[in-house]
């Protein structure tokens, strides 16, 4: 007798009502809340207890672009159960078609998310003596100088000049200038961390999916409630991720 | 101080300090009795119920009455300690802070890696302002001390020195990592955080080995010290051997006159502990974390007064 | 079902083969590789014995960084025999250990014998072998994913190991990582996270699997109050595996984040270390990770104490042929622990300056999880009352866990409460208190449980003779480890000091100094000790005595499957139709009702 | 202060010396370094405070121990200056001396308290007093080292990969004890004496920039030109450290 004869991996429990499968993921994404929750507690302690934390305008995230990736994996829950339907109704050609639309938006997700990433990675800020900032754009780099083009204050003043900031005093500190990364402050570092760490769930996902729709064909012709019932897991989790991503846009782009 | 397993503590020489002792001990004595108990249960079971020819195990269950009683006594007894013994003298030491007119001495105490850093304000009252930045031991200013204004009649010292009977206010902070101010005999401990400040206070109400210096050289002797004939007058002395911090050192008891009449051999260092006690570094620090012990001097007002006036901020003067 | 028959007109002993739920001849499923078989095996059963293996290899290493610290303490700043001319000069100086070396054994050993070496072998070990058996599982319900959960904490012990040989050494910041000192640390320290986010990977696997195996895959008439209390044991640590350990595992992430993106989630702002200011952003919290961490490593502590319950519970109600006492409070009791654990978790932190609000809360809570140990106690102890106790070497271990445990548990209590602590905080009566609860506490119990099962595994039975030489020696010693250190904290010596004699205390009372050098010796015995147990563990794998198939006659299922049992356990799912511990029924001919005879 | 002024010079010529360079067509730079207002803060030097170890209060035995770090004569002289060649040598190469540079810790001080290494020289650091204490490098270029070194302990070896401005070393189970390391690719380096002079020998002729650092007044350069066998001056005024 082997692994295969293990009861309830497809059919529900009688007292539970659930297949193995279905209870497992729920187990999981109670351990995934703790988790999240952990960081979400750890965000607010360190926001309520700085001194000074960016006001939502302050930290230059792109909000509009934020909202139609909120959009997109909203979308992409939507296709999931749709695909999970398709195979509740027998219809294996439409599940695969709607597995393949949940990863494309999956993808789109991130590559809207790899813009913001590097827009702010882009951009740099000058620390002065007087203890002003100067934000602006490295346009040159060399073992000696670093380029740093200011931009522009308001619509219609001209750039400032550019700047020639001596490699060897930003490395020993001297010059304080630094890009936008989670090393800026806190907001940044709860910034890159929640989100990277959602972006990770994400492509977990995708991964997940892009096996489901390889193995498709082989597993519907011979276990198809068992592949549905993955489909149903694997949308639990989806769920899962565009859900942090809820609590994550406002708590982030809008607080 | 004597070893004595019966009262196991080094000797208690803050004012709150017996609370400490005395819950410990409570608890003590109540952890022996449950556990004497239970032990000769225990015993007396494995005996009466081995297995052995003609003897059966019985199905039905004891109805066990006494292990309800046990449990609600355990119960009692535990509310006891919290709600009597350790809720309200913790919340004394926590909160009760000693008001002006018990004029505290307030100190501010700065630990680094690897040392520690007694801040003093001076006879203004008033303490400087520092800026750890600046800090730089090797010019004798360790904590990066603003000399200018209130500064410039602070003291900052290596040693910890403190008069007894009179309340001290100890404002705890780090410039790097997390160290634990712990003083055994004062029985404070309190963690010392980088970034913020901690408040505690505490009150010595003796000087440490005073009255039992006798039985720390007797404790030595029964040890690995050995007495010495080199003690004149009335006093005794001792030179302990294998510390690996002292490596000869000679304890003096001054004896009934209360002053010291010997002169120590060469190479020995004379040694009075009356007054002294360590302060350990209770969390992990670092490679050195064991070597951060901070020299602690309770002192009569007197001395004390003494010491503060001697302490002011000296120049080197040229040979 | 041919197999009951056997049982229904009993003999005494069970002889071997037959009397279980058929026999192996009775399975027809494809041979499998050796790779397939015994490396990378989806059966539970090989997946146990690989966790209780490499655990068992992990205990033991951990121990022997213990003994190199011990000479250290023992002969402060000698240098060590034989050994300390093989140290390089990152670790030793002229064969004296650094302290740096030092503190890297001493987080190392914590990190080791928690997290790679107990729990491992109490849940991957025992709990993936024994839990299914018993509810008559056919396999756990994910077996793959019991695969993967061995590997990743394969991995995890790897990386662990590998870092000590990091530029720096390992880890050296204390197994709890206080920042901002583990943030500033060496290399060693970032393959120490690394290596934890791989054990709570493991951990978050094994813990899912677990619960849903117990849940769906009990067989037919075994209702939840007729499981093997050792079951719930597992049970319930499952569910503190999987909502204690996120927590840490985010902690983790956020000190990651702080080594290597510079962030400062835990580095408050103008950090001198050395006379060099640090250049990060500062304005973290040094307390958020203490909290984060106390949150997973105090219902951990659970996590090492509940399974030693399940099993000693076990072998006590074979051993005594009678029933558990109190069976449901037992039940009651470790559902409540694990509820309560999650609660208390703040009275490691009463000298950070908490309010006396919150500590008075968290005392509160501390005092209040103490009774439902003190009931599994109580219910233990009484379950001996007018039993027909068999001292074999299991009930031995077993037996001598009660006052082990109960000497670990009590001492807890000064340390609970806040006036107390003041003065034991962080002193060698620390070290004493959990290591009663988990070295001759559950690593006892761990004992008990491989000589309990042993014969099920394998098929051969431990000797018996050389067992007791084992146990004997292992209890002298390891109480001469651990008294001794309650008077040693009580005159405040300090947990982490490399070398005693810097202290007063050390200095002015030589007797304590002779105490910290019985204890050394103590541990070295101790470690000799062990020798008989891997002598006789080894030898009898090879050709040690064959056992029937129901040496304790027992009356869990287990020891209803053939022996050893086979992939897929049982031939035909066997039906439960009473609780778990039938002993001593008044006329039987043997005295005891295993669970799946009608 | 006697013994330690023997050593720096001993060690400027033992570098010269090592630098193995012959004796034609080269001259040296000599100098004094001063103080602006020096003349106020002279013997303005804090005691150091070794109240917290019991071992070195023994070793001297009640003496006062000053501070090395800010040590100013009555004309402003400054001690413990490092001077020297910034720029000038072209991209000749020179071989480090065979002899290595000495770092002692005596007394629960660093002798010297400042001192110049050439990249490959072997630099010994010594313990002897009779009391354990750690050696903690905090180069920037080069490796950060973190030695324990038991009393009257074996010495301990360091050789620099990269020339570095001067850095610290401190010890940290005596936080006042204090001393600064130079790292160079040439041997053309000295610290001021108690006079607040230096000498630096053997440059071949040429225009040279120097440069005199110290720890708290920072660093100052100055031009000179080598031109015969009598020493170029190179007195330098430094500023002091802004408040």
């Amino acid at each position: 007798m082997s692994a295969e004869a293990i009861p309830y991996t497809v059919e529900p429990h009688p007292d539970t009502g659930v297949p193995n499968p279905k209870l497992g993921m729920w187990l999981f994404l109670a351990s995934e809340v703790m988790l999240f929750g952990a960081l979400f507690s750890s965000y607010i302690l360190l926001r309520v207890g700085a001194e000074k934390w960016p006001h939502h305008t302050e930290t230059g995230l792109n909000v509009p672009l934020a909202t139609i990736n909120t959009a997109v994996l909203i979308l992409s829950s939507v296709t999931v159960v749709m695909a999970w339907y398709s195979l509740k109704i027998g219809d294996i050609a439409k599940g695969k078609l709607y597995i393949l639309a949940t990863i494309l938006c999956a993808f789109g997700f991130l590559v809207i998310k790899y813009f913001e990433y590097s827009a702010k990675f882009e951009h740099y800020v000058l620390f002065q003596a007087d203890g002003t900032e100067v934000h602006g754009h490295v346009t040159d780099r060399t073992s000696e100088f670093i380029t740093f083009q200011p931009d522009a204050h308001g619509a219609a003043g001209s750039p400032p000049a550019a700047m020639q900031l001596p490699v060897a005093d930003v490395e020993s500190g001297a010059i304080k200038f630094t890009n936008l990364g989670p090393w800026f402050s806190n907001f940044y570092a709860v910034y890159f961390t929640l989100t990277g760490l959602h972006g990770l769930h994400v492509v977990g996902g995708i991964v997940v999916f892009v096996y489901l729709l390889l193995t498709a064909n082989s597993w519907w012709a011979k276990h198809p409630e068992q592949f549905t019932n993955r489909i149903e897991c694997t949308g639990l989790y989806w769920h899962f991720v565009d859900l942090v991503w809820i609590f994550l846009f406002p708590s982030l782009y809008l607080l | 101080m004597d070893f004595n397993l019966l009262y196991p503590y080094p000797p208690n020489v803050s004012a709150h300090g017996h609370q400490v002792d005395q819950l410990n001990n409570v608890i003590h004595v109540f952890m022996l009795v449950l556990f004497i108990g239970w032990a000769i249960f225990f015993f007396y079971c494995l005996v009466r119920f081995r297995a052995r020819t003609g003897h059966k195990s019985q199905y039905e269950l004891p109805h066990a009455k006494p292990s309800k009683y046990l449990e609600g006594f355990v119960v009692v007894f535990e509310a006891f300690l919290l709600l009597v013994l350790s809720m309200p003298a913790w919340s004394k030491v926590k909160n009760d802070f000693p008001t002006p007119d018990k004029n505290p001495l307030e100190v501010r105490v700065i630990a680094q890696q690897f040392a520690w850093n007694f801040h003093y304000a001076g006879k203004d009252g008033k303490f400087g302002k520092n800026d750890p930045k600046k800090g730089k031991a090797a010019a004798g200013d360790p904590i990066g001390l603003d000399r200018s204004g209130d500064g410039a009649d602070d003291i900052v010292s290596a040693e910890f020195h403190f008069p007894v009977n009179r309340p001290v206010i100890a404002r705890l902070t780090s410039v790097d990592v997390i160290h634990g101010f712990h003083m055994p005999l004062m029985r404070v401990q309190h963690d010392v955080m980088p970034g913020m400040e901690v408040k505690i206070w505490f009150e010595a109400n003796k000087i440490p080995y005073e009255d039992v210096l006798p039985q720390i050289v007797e404790s030595m002797i029964s040890g690995n010290g050995r007495a010495d004939t080199t003690a004149t007058g009335d006093d005794v002395q001792l030179v302990a051997v294998g510390s690996s911090v002292r490596p000869r050192t000679a304890i003096i008891d001054p004896g009934p006159n209360g002053k010291i009449d010997s002169q120590p051999a060469s190479g020995e260092e004379v040694f009075d502990p009356r007054g002294k006690t360590e302060i350990i570094c209770a969390q992990l620090c670092g490679n050195s974390h064991f070597k951060m012990r901070g020299a602690v001097k309770i002192e009569t007002a007197e001395e004390f007064e003494k010491w503060l006036a001697s302490a002011v901020p000296e120049v080197f003067e040229e040979e | 079902m041919s197999g009951h028959h056997d049982h229904g007109h009993g003999h005494g002993v069970p002889k071997p083969g037959g009397s279980g739920l058929g026999s192996p001849d009775a399975h027809h499923h494809p041979e499998l590789g050796f790779w397939r078989k015994w490396v990378f095996s989806v059966d539970h059963k090989v997946i146990g014995c690989q966790y209780t293996v490499t655990a068992l290899c992990f205990l033991f290493f951990g121990f022997c960084l213990m003994l190199l610290m011990r000479w250290q303490l023992a002969y402060p700043n000698q240098p060590i025999p034989i050994i300390g001319g093989l140290l390089p000069a990152s670790m030793a100086n002229a064969g004296v250990m650094l302290s740096d070396f030092y503190n890297s054994l001493g987080a190392m050993h914590g990190t080791i014998m928690v997290f790679l070496g107990v729990v491992p072998l109490a849940v991957g070990g025992f709990g993936n072998y024994v839990m299914p058996l018993q509810i008559g599982a056919p396999d756990m319900a994910f077996p793959r994913l019991n695969m993967a959960s061995y590997w990743v904490y394969f991995c995890g012990g790897v990386v662990m190991l590998a870092s000590f040989f990091m530029p720096g050494g390992a880890a050296s910041s204390g197994w709890t990582s206080y920042a901002p000192l583990s943030v500033t640390a060496t290399m060693g320290q970032t393959w120490w996270l690394v290596g934890m986010i791989f054990l709570i990977t493991s951990s978050l696997l094994g813990s899912v699997n677990f619960i849903v195996t117990i849940i769906q895959l009990r067989v037919k008439g075994l209702t939840f109050f007729r499981l093997p209390f050792f079951v719930w044991a597992q049970f319930v640590t499952a569910f503190l595996l999987l909502l204690a350990f996120p927590p840490l595992e985010a902690a983790g992430v956020l000190q990651l984040m702080d080594r290597v993106a510079g962030t400062s989630f835990f580095m408050p702002s103008g950090l001198v270390i050395s006379e060099v200011p640090l250049q990060n952003a500062g304005g973290g919290n040094p307390l958020l990770w203490q909290h984060l961490f106390w949150f997973l490593a105090h219902p951990e502590v659970y996590v090492l104490i509940l399974p030693a319950f399940g099993i000693v519970a076990e072998i006590i109600a074979a051993n005594t042929r009678k029933p558990l006492w109190g069976y449901k409070s037992l039940v009651y009791a470790v559902v409540f622990l694990g509820f309560m654990s999650f609660i208390v978790w703040a009275h490691h932190m009463f000298m950070t300056g908490m309010g006396t609000k919150m500590s008075n809360f968290f005392q509160t809570t501390t005092m209040i999880i103490s009774i439902p140990s003190v009931v599994v106690l109580t219910c233990l102890i009484l379950s001996l009352w007018g039993a027909s106790i068999r001292f074999n070497v299991p009930m031995l271990f077993a037996l001598a866990f009660l006052p082990m445990f109960a000497i670990g548990g009590l001492t807890g209590l000064p340390l609970g409460l806040t006036t107390s602590d003041v003065q034991l905080h962080d002193t060698y009566y620390v070290i004493a208190h959990f290591h009663y609860v988990v070295a001759p506490g559950t690593i006892f119990a761990l004992f008990a449980g491989v000589y309990y099962w042993f014969p099920k595994v394998t098929g051969r039975a431990l000797n018996e003779t050389w067992g007791k030489v084992h146990f004997w020696l292992s209890l002298v010693f390891i109480n001469g480890v651990f008294l001794p250190m309650f008077v040693q904290g009580m005159y405040g010596g300090h947990r982490r000091g490399y070398d005693p004699m810097v202290y007063d205390a050390y200095q002015q009372m030589p007797a304590l100094m002779g105490m910290v050098k019985g204890i050394s010796w103590s541990a070295w015995m101790l470690g000799v000790a062990q020798i008989p147990f891997i002598v006789n563990f080894i030898y009898t794998l090879a050709k040690g005595r064959k056992t029937a198939e129901n040496p304790w006659q027992a009356t869990t299922l287990e020891w209803a499957a053939p022996t050893p049992p086979p992939h897929g356990n049982f031939a035909t799912a066997p039906t439960v139709y009473r609780g778990p511990y039938e002993y001593g029924v008044p006329g039987l001919a043997n005295d005891y009702q295993p669970q799946h005879l009608a | 202060m006697m013994r330690r002024f023997v050593t720096l010079t001993g060690m400027a010529g033992a570098v010269a010396l090592g630098a193995g360079i012959a004796l034609a067509d080269e001259g040296s730079v000599t100098g004094k370094l001063t103080l602006k207002g020096g003349k106020d803060a002279a013997g303005k030097r804090f005691v150091l405070d070794m109240s917290a170890n019991e071992d070195c209060k023994k070793i001297h035995a009640g003496a006062k121990v000053g501070s090395e770090t800010e040590i100013v004569g009555k004309e402003g002289e400054i001690q413990n200056v490092l001077v020297y060649v910034k720029a000038g040598l072209g991209d000749k190469k020179f071989t480090p001396p065979s002899e290595p540079a000495e770092l002692d810790q005596q007394g629960c001080v660093y002798v010297p308290h400042v001192f110049g290494v050439m990249v490959g020289q072997k630099l010994l650091i010594k313990n002897t007093d009779p009391t354990l204490h750690n050696v903690h490098g905090l180069p920037v270029k080069n490796e950060e080292f973190n030695t324990p070194q038991p009393a009257e302990g074996a010495p301990i070896e360091k050789v620099f990969k990269r020339a570095e401005e001067p850095f610290l070393v401190k010890c940290d189970v005596h936080p006042w004890m204090g001393a600064y390391c130079g790292v160079f690719e040439h041997p053309y380096f000295a610290v001021t004496a108690k006079d607040g002079t230096f000498t630096i020998k053997g440059l071949p002729f040429g225009e040279y920039t120097i440069e005199a650092w110290h720890e708290v007044y920072g660093k100052k350069e100055m031009k000179v030109k080598v031109d015969s066998a009598a020493p170029a001056t190179a007195n330098i005024e430094m500023e002091p450290a802004k408040k």
